[in-house]
C-alpha cells in the first residue's frame, strides 16, 4: 500500500482505484477505518496502510426523503429517496457509505445485519465528478 | 459532600432570553440585545461594570451571516468592551461548553462575574444552505459525503435503537407531543402550539378552501399520516425534528461567595462535565451517545448526586429520538426503556422524571449557539418556581442540562441546585 | 511577587509545529497529526493516555474547509477521545486565547493536562474567497460594505501612524527584511528566504528570460519599486503583508507542580492578559491598538515584569504595520518612537527587544488559528536554547507573546519564563 | 424618528432616505453611530434615535488596489483603486466609508483632517442593489 499515504485525502485516492484503505497498528493490532498515523486504541505513532476487504454487515441506516445538496444534485427527493447506513466491515471497524440496491419505498423491509459488499460511486458530473464510498447487499 | 476540583463554586445570578423564532428585521447582535435587556430588566442588582469577561456559545455566524469573530462584536454592542471575549464553538452544544468554560475561567480566580451568551441567526439563508451549514456539524470528509444529512444520522440512530430495544415508532410521537404541549406554555417558544392545535388548524383550513378534511382521530393518528407529518429521514419526521430558529439567551455567572450580592435566588453550579467522540462510525454503539453518558457521569460524580436526585432536566432534542436516547444516556431509565417511558408520560411536566419543560429545542426552538444558555434559562425558572403555568410541582431544587454537539462528538452536562437560605 | 489571581501555576512542557506553507494535499486533520507527531517525537515523557482535554485554537474551518466542529474530529483523529474538546474563535487571535483558556482551565483545578493545538488550511479556496472569507474577522455589517478589505483596514491605521508621528514608509520595509532574514533560518516557515535572495532570484528569472533586469541597488530599493512589490492597500505593499498558509501547531499545558515530571526544560505562564474592542471607529484612536495595551498591562500586572523584563517576543505581525505598533503596544519602545526603532535595528535577533526571531506572521506564515499556539512554541524554542541559527543570544530566561484580532478586536498577551533548576 | 428602530438593519434603511442615523443617550448625552439600544458610555438602556448632519472630518485612510469582492463587482481593481477611510463626524461619532473625489491616482496627497460631507452610494447592480454610506470632500 506504499502509493498512499496517512493523508485523509487518499482515502478516496485509493477508492478511485475500487480499493477500501485502512490502516494497521503494528503495535497493538488495533484495525481503523479511514487510515491514520495515530492508533486510536494504544495511542502510539506505529500503523501501516492495509487494503480492506469491503465486506460488511448493516449496523444502522435511514432512508433519507429531504436529500443533501450533493445528494439532490445526483436526482435524489423526496419521490426518490435513498438509502445511507452505518457498515461494520468484516475485519472489525465500521465505515458510512450509501446503501444501494435495497427497497427504499419500505424502509421497514430494510434489515439491520444484511450482509454488504463495498461498491463505487461516482457522483457530481462531468465537471466535478468524485468517488464514494457505497455498499450493497451481497 | 460535593467531589468538584474546582477551586471554589459558581453561580448563576439572572438569566434573560430573546423570544426565538424567525425574525427577518434581527442580526446576531440585535437578538443579543434583545436577551440582555430581558437579562437587565430582570435583575435588581445587575450593575454591567462589574462584568469581567464575556463568553460566548456560537455555531456558525460564520456560514449564516458571514460574521466571524462575534464575540467582541457583541460586546461592544452593549458597551462591554475591553473585557476578554471568547467564542466557543463546539456546534450545537456551543453554549453549554460556554456556560462550563466561563464557569472554569470563575473557579480558576481570574474573574469573579462573567457574562455568558449564546446567539445564532440561521433563518437569513435559503433552506438548502441551512442543511448545508448544519452538516458541517458532522464529519464532512468522511460521514456527509456517504449521503448523511443531520436528520440522516439521528433517523439511523433510531434504527439502531429500534433494532436493539424493539422500540415502537409511536414513542418519538409521543415525545414531540409532550414537548409541544410544554412550549404552548412558554412566550418565548417559536412554535408555541400543541400538536393538537396544529392538527385542528390544518383541519380547519382544508375546510376553508374547499379541500377534503383529514379524519385524523388524535395526534398520534395526525403524526402518522404522511401527508399530516412528512417523512424526512426515515423514522424521523417532520414532527420528530427540531427547527431552524433565530434566537439569543444569556446567563449571568458569579462566583459562588459573591452570589448573593447579585440576587436572593442564585442557583449553584453543582456539577459539571463534557466528553467528546469520535464520528457515528468510530463508537461501540449507535442506540446511545457515549460522551453524553460520560459527561453525565462526570457532573453527578462532582455533585455527588445521582440520576434519582434530578427534579428535571432540559435535554437536547434536536430529534425526537435524541430525547428518548438522553433520558437513559443521564440514568433516568434503564438501557431501552426510555422509549416505553415516553409513552406513559413519565418525563411529562408531572411525570417522575420532567424533561423539557420549555417545550425543549422541538417547540421553543433551535437557535444553535443559543439552545445550551436557553436550558440553564429553564432551570432558574424552574427551580426559582416563577416558570409560570409550566411550572413543575413540588419545589424543585435540582435542574440539569444536557447539551449535545453534532451527533455526539460534543456533549456537556451541567447540574444546578437551589440552596435555601435557613438551608 | 506575582500578581496572579490563579488558584495555580501553568506550565508549557512541550510543542510541535507542521511545516507552514500551502499543502494541497494535506486537511486540517493531517496538519494536526503532523504538529502532535512532532511534539510526540520531541518529548521523552510524553504519555497521551494524561491528556485530560483539547483546546483547538481555529478561525474558520467552516469557511475554509466546510467543517465546523473540529476539536472533536481533530481529537479523535490522534485518538484522545472522549476527553473534553472545546474550539476556541477569536479570529487571528484564537490560538492566543486557546492558550489563555486551557491555562484558566488547569488553574481552576478541573484539568492537570491539557493539549492545545492551533490549526488553519487556508489555500484550498480561491484568493478571493479566502480574502472574503478573511473579512469576516471584521464587522461585516458595518466595516466591511464600506470597501475595506483586510489589508485596509491596516493601511488605515498606518495612514493614521504616518500622520500621527511622521513616521517614514521605510520603516515598514525594514520589519519585513528582518521578518524574512529570521524566518531563513527556520526550517518550519513557509517564506524561508531573505528579501535580497527574493530580489536576487527575480533578477536572475529575467535575464533568464532575456527581459531587462531591473537595477534594484538594495532591499529598500527593490521594495519601493512597484514592479517588484505592488501596492495591496496604500501604504500596505505585498511584502508588508502576511501570506495564506496552511499550518498547525500544538502545546501541551500542564499545572505548574506537574512540569517536571514531563520535560526536565518547562517554561512557566507567569502572565496572561486579553481584552476586547470594537470595530476601527468605535475606538479612541487608530494609531495604536488599545485592546493590544489593555492585555499588555494585564499581563506584566499579573507577571509583575515590565517591557524591560522581556529578553524577546513574538508580535502578530499580520502587517509591517502591525509590528511597529505592537512594539509600542508592548511598551518596548514609547509612542511614536516604534518605526526609528525598527529602522535601526532595535528588533532584529540581536537587537535590544528581538521581536519575532521565528519570521513572523511575514515570514513563517499565517495559518490563522496555529499562529498563536505556533508563537508559544518559538518562546519554548528561544527559552530553551534550541531555537539553532537564529537562536537570540545572552541566554534569554523570559519571553512573550502577542496576538491579534481581526484589528484588535481581540488581543491577548501571554508571558513565559523559564526557571533554572537550582534558581 | 420613530420610523426606525434599534435593530441594525434599520440604519442601512435609513441611508435608503439620505438620512445618517445614530443613537442619543436620554441619561448621559453620549452620541453613537450606529444607533443602538445600550449607551456604550453609561451602560445604561435609554437612548433615542437622532438624525447626524453627516458632517465630518477624515480620520484615518487607505487607497485599495486589490479590492474586496463587492468592489471588485463595482468596477474597482488595480488599475481603478478606491479610497474608503474612517470619519469623524462633527457631533463626535466616528464611522468608515467609502471617500469619493479625492485623487487616488496620489495617495500621498490626500489629506487627514480634510472635511468631509456624506453621500449614499448605490452598489450590487439592479437585482441586489442596496444602499451605502460615503463621504466627499465640501
Ligand atoms: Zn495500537
Ligand atoms: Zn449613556
Amino acid at each position: 500500500m506504499a502509493e498512499f499515504s496517512m493523508n485523509s485525502k487518499d482515502f478516496f485516492t485509493a477508492l478511485e482505484t475500487d480499493q477500501l484503505i485502512g490502516s494497521h497498528c503494528l503495535d497493538c493490532g488495533a484495525m481503523v477505518v479511514p487510515q491514520r498515523g495515530i492508533c486510536p486504541r494504544c495511542l502510539g505513532s506505529n500503523t501501516e496502510i492495509v487494503s480492506l476487504s469491503g465486506k460488511g454487515t448493516l449496523l444502522a441506516f435511514t432512508v433519507i426523503y429531504v436529500p443533501s445538496l450533493m445528494m439532490a444534485q445526483a436526482g435524489y427527493d423526496a419521490k426518490n429517496p435513498y438509502c445511507v447506513g452505518v457498515v461494520k466491515l468484516d475485519e472489525g471497524p465500521k465505515i458510512s457509505g450509501q446503501i444501494l440496491d435495497v427497497d427504499v419505498s419500505q424502509p421497514e423491509s430494510i434489515q439491520i445485519g444484511t450482509k454488504l459488499i463495498m461498491t463505487t460511486i461516482k457522483r457530481g458530473g462531468e465537471e466535478n465528478e468524485k468517488t464514494y464510498l457505497g455498499f450493497r447487499p451481497v | 459532600m460535593s467531589e468538584s476540583k474546582w477551586n471554589r463554586g459558581v453561580a448563576v445570578v439572572g438569566v434573560g432570553l430573546s423570544k426565538f423564532g424567525a425574525f427577518k428585521e434581527k442580526n446576531s447582535r440585535d437578538l443579543f440585545v434583545e436577551a440582555y435587556l430581558d437579562l437587565i430588566n430582570s435583575m435588581h442588582r445587575y450593575d454591567p461594570k462589574k462584568v469581567e469577561a464575556f463568553y460566548l456559545g456560537n455555531f456558525s455566524s460564520d456560514q449564516f451571516e458571514k460574521q466571524a469573530h462575534l464575540a467582541p462584536i457583541l460586546a461592544s454592542w452593549v458597551g462591554l468592551s475591553p473585557i476578554p471575549t471568547v467564542r466557543i464553538e463546539d456546534a450545537c452544544a456551543s453554549g453549554g461548553v460556554a456556560i462550563r468554560q466561563a464557569a472554569l475561567a470563575i473557579a480558576s480566580g481570574q474573574y469573579d462575574v462573567v457574562l455568558v451568551g449564546g446567539v445564532e441567526k440561521m433563518t437569513d439563508l435559503e433552506i438548502a444552505a441551512v442543511t448545508e451549514a448544519l452538516a458541517t456539524a458532522a464529519d464532512t470528509q468522511f460521514e456527509v459525503p456517504a449521503g448523511f444529512t443531520f436528520p440522516g444520522f439521528y433517523a439511523a440512530m433510531a434504527s439502531a435503537y429500534m433494532h436493539e430495544y424493539n422500540a415502537q415508532r409511536d414513542a418519538f410521537y409521543h415525545v414531540s407531543i409532550k414537548n409541544h404541549s410544554n412550549g404552548a406554555l412558554n412566550d418565548k417558544a417559536q412554535f408555541g402550539q400543541t400538536i393538537r392545535s396544529i392538527m385542528e388548524s390544518k383541519k380547519a383550513r382544508a375546510a376553508q378552501k374547499g379541500r377534503p378534511v383529514p379524519e385524523w382521530e388524535d395526534e398520534i393518528d395526525f403524526l402518522s399520516d404522511p401527508k399530516g407529518n412528512p417523512m424526512i429521514a426515515w423514522p424521523m419526521t417532520l414532527f420528530d425534528c427540531s427547527p431552524v430558529s433565530d434566537g439569543a439567551a444569556v446567563a449571568l455567572l458569579v462566583s459562588e461567595d459573591l452570589a448573593s450580592t447579585f440576587t436572593d435566588t442564585p442557583i449553584y453550579l453543582v456539577g459539571s462535565g463534557q466528553a467528546s467522540d469520535g464520528a457515528l462510525p468510530e463508537r461501540e454503539t449507535l442506540s446511545s451517545i457515549p460522551a453524553a453518558e460520560e459527561a453525565g457521569r462526570q457532573a453527578y460524580h462532582m455533585a455527588n448526586l445521582s440520576p434519582k436526585d434530578i427534579d428535571l432536566a432540559e435535554v437536547h432534542d434536536c430529534f425526537t429520538i435524541a430525547e428518548i436516547i438522553a433520558t437513559e444516556d443521564l440514568g433516568f431509565f434503564e438501557r431501552g426503556a426510555g422509549w416505553q417511558a415516553a409513552i406513559e408520560g413519565k418525563t411529562a411536566r408531572k411525570g417522575d422524571h420532567p424533561v423539557n419543560t420549555s417545550g425543549g429545542l422541538k417547540s421553543k426552538g433551535h437557535p444553535v449557539g443559543a439552545t445550551g444558555v436557553g436550558q440553564v434559562a429553564e432551570i432558574w425558572k424552574q427551580l426559582n418556581g416563577i416558570a409560570g403555568e409550566r411550572q413543575v410541582p413540588g419545589d424543585p431544587k435540582i435542574g440539569l442540562t444536557h447539551n449535545v454537539g453534532g451527533t455526539g462528538q460534543t456533549c456537556v452536562v451541567n447540574i444546578f441546585e437551589r440552596r435555601d437560605l435557613n438551608g
